[in-house]
């Protein structure tokens, strides 16, 4: 019967957004366990304050916790660990701007307003990721 | 016992602004919230107005806003309220035509824009088609949906949304895309798999509250979301 | 003022009028008019079942069928009529099917069917499953079904208007004026042919399981307009009503295997009907109820009786009945079957009551719950209006508000059902192939005059009386009185009192002056319907000096065949009602003792 | 009013949803509050970095605020678990049947969680 193959459904910007924003949720929760964790082994249970360990967790970059004395911090700054962070900060602003849009939209119907905000939000997207992983590179 | 029952009133033709009347009658414990609307409509006001029929929750017609939440009049008993007062306001989200009557084109606009009959383009056998428990028990919650709009007006996106489906013909989608005698499952997920279909929808569960059939409304949302992404029925 | 024309007019959309409104607008323009959205309309209040001899389950056939119908008729229904329906049953569900309708499924995945009063194998006189159902929603998934097929074949609706006059012009029909309720305004539907579907009248009486919306409007709309109302004092009261709310528990509870008890504790239907027990025919359990009742034998002596549909009761009267599954174990239910098969019953009774069939007896009496007369049509819906059956040109009716007559004196649950789609479906066919052939008629100047010198007069009546009060005791005398049982005196008195409440109705006043959905307005124009009808319901049922069927007396208890085996026609005339009568249509079912 | 069907913040908020309204409230309220402070947070850096101008300074005060710690902490211990729970009834919609209890084990694990950050953060603040 012919319902029953269904054809590929079509990949509009709602479909892969909805469908990025459940996956990379849970990527973030994933990057911020390891990212506690390792900083935990390293030796931020004794030698971190909390603030500073969350910051970590979230932003796993020697520059973001530069006042803290964690002898093995320059660990983080092999290549590994960069690819990690950038994709935290990649998946961190999409999945946050696109929330952003998501819920503006809910307000909005299409027009110019609808265009407009996008296009706001997707420069404040590309700005926002790009002094991200140039942090990540330049510390 | 006495209850007292605050309602909303707005009519464009009497030139007042909208505002609230109170009533205070006897009522049984046992009565319906409907019961004491036609008390009141009967030896009160008669302009009191409010849509009503089989009084019994298998029509449809008076979904109303009873202290906050959307109810059918004719499901809720004096006895199930905690308070002796009552606060009836008509549904959210449907322009108000007069009292509790509410302009109702805009919910039926959405729902008739989702495909909602059976598509099955083969030349029918002689006898029924065939169909077995199982895949009839698949769709049987969504078949319940008896067009009342509480789900959809009970939903913060479609309030503020006009272009959204909402969960109404979300779950009319439903019962057909679940239907496997039914060909259009496609088109039907197509349609749903726009910016104002299922992904309006953020799973605040109101509708599930709100029907009076208890279909479990963001469940079969959370189904079609699920048949999209997933490209399968199952 | 605005005007519309199209070749056919519905009036009414529920099933009938639905029905009607697909097969016609198939070959015609078709308008569907409702004074409701579709799906509020009652037939999805419809619970039980679709009665057709599709033999899924065990033997069946049409010609059991249709004798079932007869002898549940009480032999007042035309035979011609049910022969015609109970062979249109079987294809008339398997299109519902083809539809998409949702039935319930058998484990081969053919459509359920389960037993249901009257319906009985004619060999053994058991009961057999004949009703096709889906749970007990059956009128609901049918109401959906059609109005989703109408929504797919761009059928033009008018929701929330108000059929007020029907025109006739040189003794054909022209076209109906109708009231659109959002905005007060009048519109002139110009027409070839016009299709009743309005429902029936069941708000006459106290208790009763219909519609607020259930006012006869259309009976009483072509009364006005001279044409007579058939059968008028053949209303069945269904045995299971929620006590004081009628809300209606259905048929199929006691088809599922489901007693109804007394007082004592005793399933008494065992003494009325001795074969098929609580599967009798509606009116034979009524009045075993009512007699139950009148002898003290109610529930604490109120007057309820219980239906008891717990497993261990439904298992042991099983056994006790001997009553088999159809690959001959014995029958047994669990309390998940039940729930399975009869979900929106335990959600009316814990809602309503607070009780839980599952485990405890629901208390139930009877209720009033269908109209078995309405206006007279043959076979195609076609409208008859005298005594040798001539056709009104372009006038059609179906459903509950027509008399076809395939229910006579009683109706049998399922059949309602399948009255509605198959006359709905001819005389929606009729009417296209009539307005296929035929010119529209010119209209009368002012043709909205009629109508709106009666809704004048309601808007600026000035009286003291208030409706409420007028209606309330016009379902007191009838429920009472012309209820299910009947006696003279009683009947006398209700004559007399609606006639006195017809002229305080002339006394009634209306807080609503106002233009946009004025339901006040609305609400006295139907309490003046029912009046009518209520008036021509009485004085059918005063005259009628026999018991047949739903019309059940004290004074004269047997059938009376040899005077009464005849319709009753009722015309109201100057203010009062004529009587006329015509004979019923026998082929091949000879009319003889009726016992269950 | 006559025939705009929007509903106004005030009168959508009178509406007495559930649990998971408020949830799905809080969930927006805090992933804006994520957003907009992290957005601010990198615009205000890049400008410290790069052409030293003061207002970076003074957004990363607001950051430095115990008061602001403990809001977007929250946030994000809220906006994490809610958004999980979300993510496993989208996997698994049979399992929306059991949404009640999944809001009542979703406040399970947060006000224990933030409790104790909380505990431990108030701690080190009034330690200095």
């Amino acid at each position: 019967m012919r319902s029953r193959v269904m054809p590929k459904p079509s990949w509009n910007l709602e479909y892969l957004m909805w469908v990025f924003t459940r996956l990379s949720g849970l990527s973030i929760i994933l990057f911020v366990v390891i990212g506690i964790s390792a900083g935990l082994l390293m030796g931020a249970r004794t030698q971190m304050d909390l603030g500073t360990l969350m910051r970590w967790g979230f932003f796993p970059n020697p520059n973001h916790v530069l006042d803290s004395d964690i002898p093995d911090l320059f660990l983080w700054t092999n290549g590994f660990w960069q690819v990690m962070q950038i994709l935290v900060v990649f998946f961190a602003a999409t999945h946050g701007f696109n929330g952003l849009r998501v819920v503006l939209e809910d307000y909005s119907s299409p027009g110019f307003w609808q265009v407009f905000t996008r296009f706001l939000i997707f420069l404040l997207w590309i700005f926002s990721t790009l002094v991200g992983i140039y942090v990540i590179i330049s510390s | 016992m006495q209850v007292t029952l605050k309602i909303f009133r707005y009519n464009p033709e009497d030139g007042r602004k909208k505002h609230y009347d109170t009533f205070t009658l006897d009522a049984d414990p046992t009565d319906r919230i409907l019961d004491l609307l036609e008390q009141i409509k009967g030896s009160e006001d008669g302009t009191l107005g409010f849509r009503r029929a089989c009084a019994h929750g298998v029509c449809g017609s008076d979904a109303i806003r009873i202290n906050g939440v959307n109810r059918l009049a004719c499901k809720v008993l004096v006895q199930d309220l905690k308070s002796r007062k009552v606060t009836i306001e008509p549904i959210l989200g449907l322009p108000i035509e007069k009292d509790l009557i509410i302009n109702m084109e805009p919910f039926f606009d959405h729902y008739r824009s989702v495909m909602p009959y059976f598509v099955n383009d083969d030349p029918p056998p002689s006898k029924e088609r065939l169909q077995s428990p199982e895949d009839r028990e698949r769709f049987d919650d969504t078949t319940k949906c008896i067009l009342c709009a509480a789900c959809s007006t009970s939903c913060p996106s479609y309030w503020v949304n006009e272009e959204y489906v909402g969960p109404a013909a979300i779950v009319n989608a439903h019962r057909f895309i679940f239907d496997n005698r039914d060909q259009a499952a496609s088109e039907r997920l197509e349609i749903l798999n726009e910016q104002f279909g299922v992904y309006r929808c953020h799973t605040i569960f109101n509708c599930t509250d709100a029907c009076p059939r208890d279909i479990q409304v963001t469940q079969a949302i959370g189904e079609v979301k699920k048949a999209i992404v997933n490209g399968r029925l199952d | 003022m605005q005007k519309h024309q199209y070749e056919v007019v519905v009036v009414g959309a529920g099933g009938a009028g639905l029905t009607a409104a697909l097969y016609a607008s198939h070959k015609a323009s078709t308008a569907v008019i409702s004074k409701l959205y579709p799906t509020r309309s009652h037939t999805g209040a419809a619970q039980g079942g679709i009665g057709a001899a599709l033999g899924n389950t065990e033997e069946d056939h049409p010609e059991w069928h249709a004798f079932d119908t007869v002898k549940g008729s009480d032999y007042l229904g035309d035979q011609e009529a049910i022969d015609f329906m109970a062979d249109e049953a079987v294809d008339a569900v398997y299109e519902l099917e083809h539809m998409g309708l949702p039935f319930s499924r058998n484990p081969d995945g053919t459509i359920a069917q389960r037993p249901f009063g009257g319906h009985t194998n004619n060999e053994t006189g058991k009961p057999v499953r004949r009703a096709c159902y889906a749970a007990d929603r059956t009128g609901h998934m049918i109401l959906q079904t059609l109005f989703q097929q109408s929504i797919k074949n761009k059928v033009r609706f008018f929701d929330e208007f108000y059929v007020l006059d029907l025109l006739i012009v040189d003794g054909k029909t022209a076209g109906v004026i109708a009231l659109e309720l959002a905005t007060g305004e009048m519109h002139i539907f110009h027409s070839k042919t016009v299709i009743i579907a309005t429902g029936g009248h069941g708000r006459v009486w106290e208790i009763t399981s219909n519609a607020y919306s259930y006012t006869g409007d259309g009976v009483a709309l072509t009364l006005r307009r001279g044409i007579p109302a058939e059968d008028m004092e053949f209303f069945q009261f269904h045995p299971t009503g929620i006590y004081r709310m009628g809300i209606l528990i259905t048929e199929g509870v006691r088809g599922e295997g489901g007693v109804l008890i007394n007082g004592e504790g005793e399933r008494f239907m065992e003494r009325y009907a001795p074969t098929v027990k609580d599967l009798a025919s509606r009116d034979v359990i009524s009045r075993a109820m009512y007699l139950e009742m009148k002898d003290g034998r109610g529930i604490d002596g109120k007057r309820y009786l219980h239906m008891d549909v717990t497993p261990e009761v439904v298992n042991h009267y099983a056994d006790v009945d001997g009553r088999k599954n159809p690959d001959g174990s014995p029958y047994r239910v669990t309390a998940s079957d039940i729930l399975n098969k009869l979900p929106d019953i335990i959600d009316f009774c814990e809602t309503y009551i607070g009780i839980n069939p599952i485990s405890d007896p629901m208390p139930v009496q009877p209720t009033a719950h269908y109209a078995m007369g309405g206006i007279p049509t043959n076979k195609f819906g076609e409208v008859v209006v005298d005594e040798k059956n001539t056709i009104l040109p372009g006038l059609y009716a179906a459903g509950e508000v027509a008399c076809v007559s395939v229910h006579g004196a009683n109706r049998l649950g399922t059949n309602a059902l399948l009255d509605l789609i198959i006359f709905g479906k001819y005389s929606g066919l009729k009417a296209a192939e009539y307005s296929a052939s035929e010119p529209y008629l010119d209209l009368p100047k002012e043709p909205e005059a009629f109508a709106m010198q009666q809704l004048d007069s309601i808007r600026q009546s000035k009286g003291n009386e208030r409706m409420i009060d007028i209606a309330a005791e016009m379902k007191q005398v009838m429920f009472d009185h012309v209820g299910v049982f009947r006696v003279e005196e009683g009947m006398q008195q209700a004559v007399d009192k609606v006639r006195e409440l017809k002229e305080r109705f002339k006394e009634i006043t209306i807080d609503d002056k106002g233009l946009k959905f004025n339901n006040n307005l609305i609400e006295a124009w139907e309490l003046s319907n029912l009046i009518d009808i209520a008036e021509v319901t009485a004085v059918s049922a005063l005259a009628r000096t026999e018991s047949r069927g739903a019309h059940s007396r004290d004074d004269y208890s047997e059938r009376d065949d040899k005077n009464w085996l005849k319709h009753t026609l009722a015309w109201m005339e100057n203010g009062g009602v004529r009587l006329g009568y015509k004979p019923v249509q026998i082929t091949k079912y000879k009319p003889k003792a009726r016992a269950y | 009013m006559a025939l705009s069907r929007k509903v106004g913040l005030i009168a959508g908020a009178k509406y007495k949803g559930g649990g998971p309204m408020l949830s799905w409230v809080l969930h927006r309220i805090s992933g804006l509050g994520i957003i907009i402070f992290v957005t601010l947070h990198v615009i205000a850096s890049f400008l410290t970095q790069q052409l030293g101008s003061d207002l970076g300074i003074f957004v990363n005060t607001i950051y430095e605020s115990i008061y602001f710690q403990l809001f977007i902490v929250f946030c994000a211990i809220f906006h994490g678990v809610n958004g999980f729970r979300i993510i496993l009834l989208d996997i698994w919609p049979r399992l929306i049947r059991y949404q009640k209890e999944s809001t009542w084990i979703e406040w399970f694990v947060i006000v224990p969680l933030y409790g104790l950050i909380v505990f431990i953060m108030i701690q080190r603040f009034l330690q200095g």
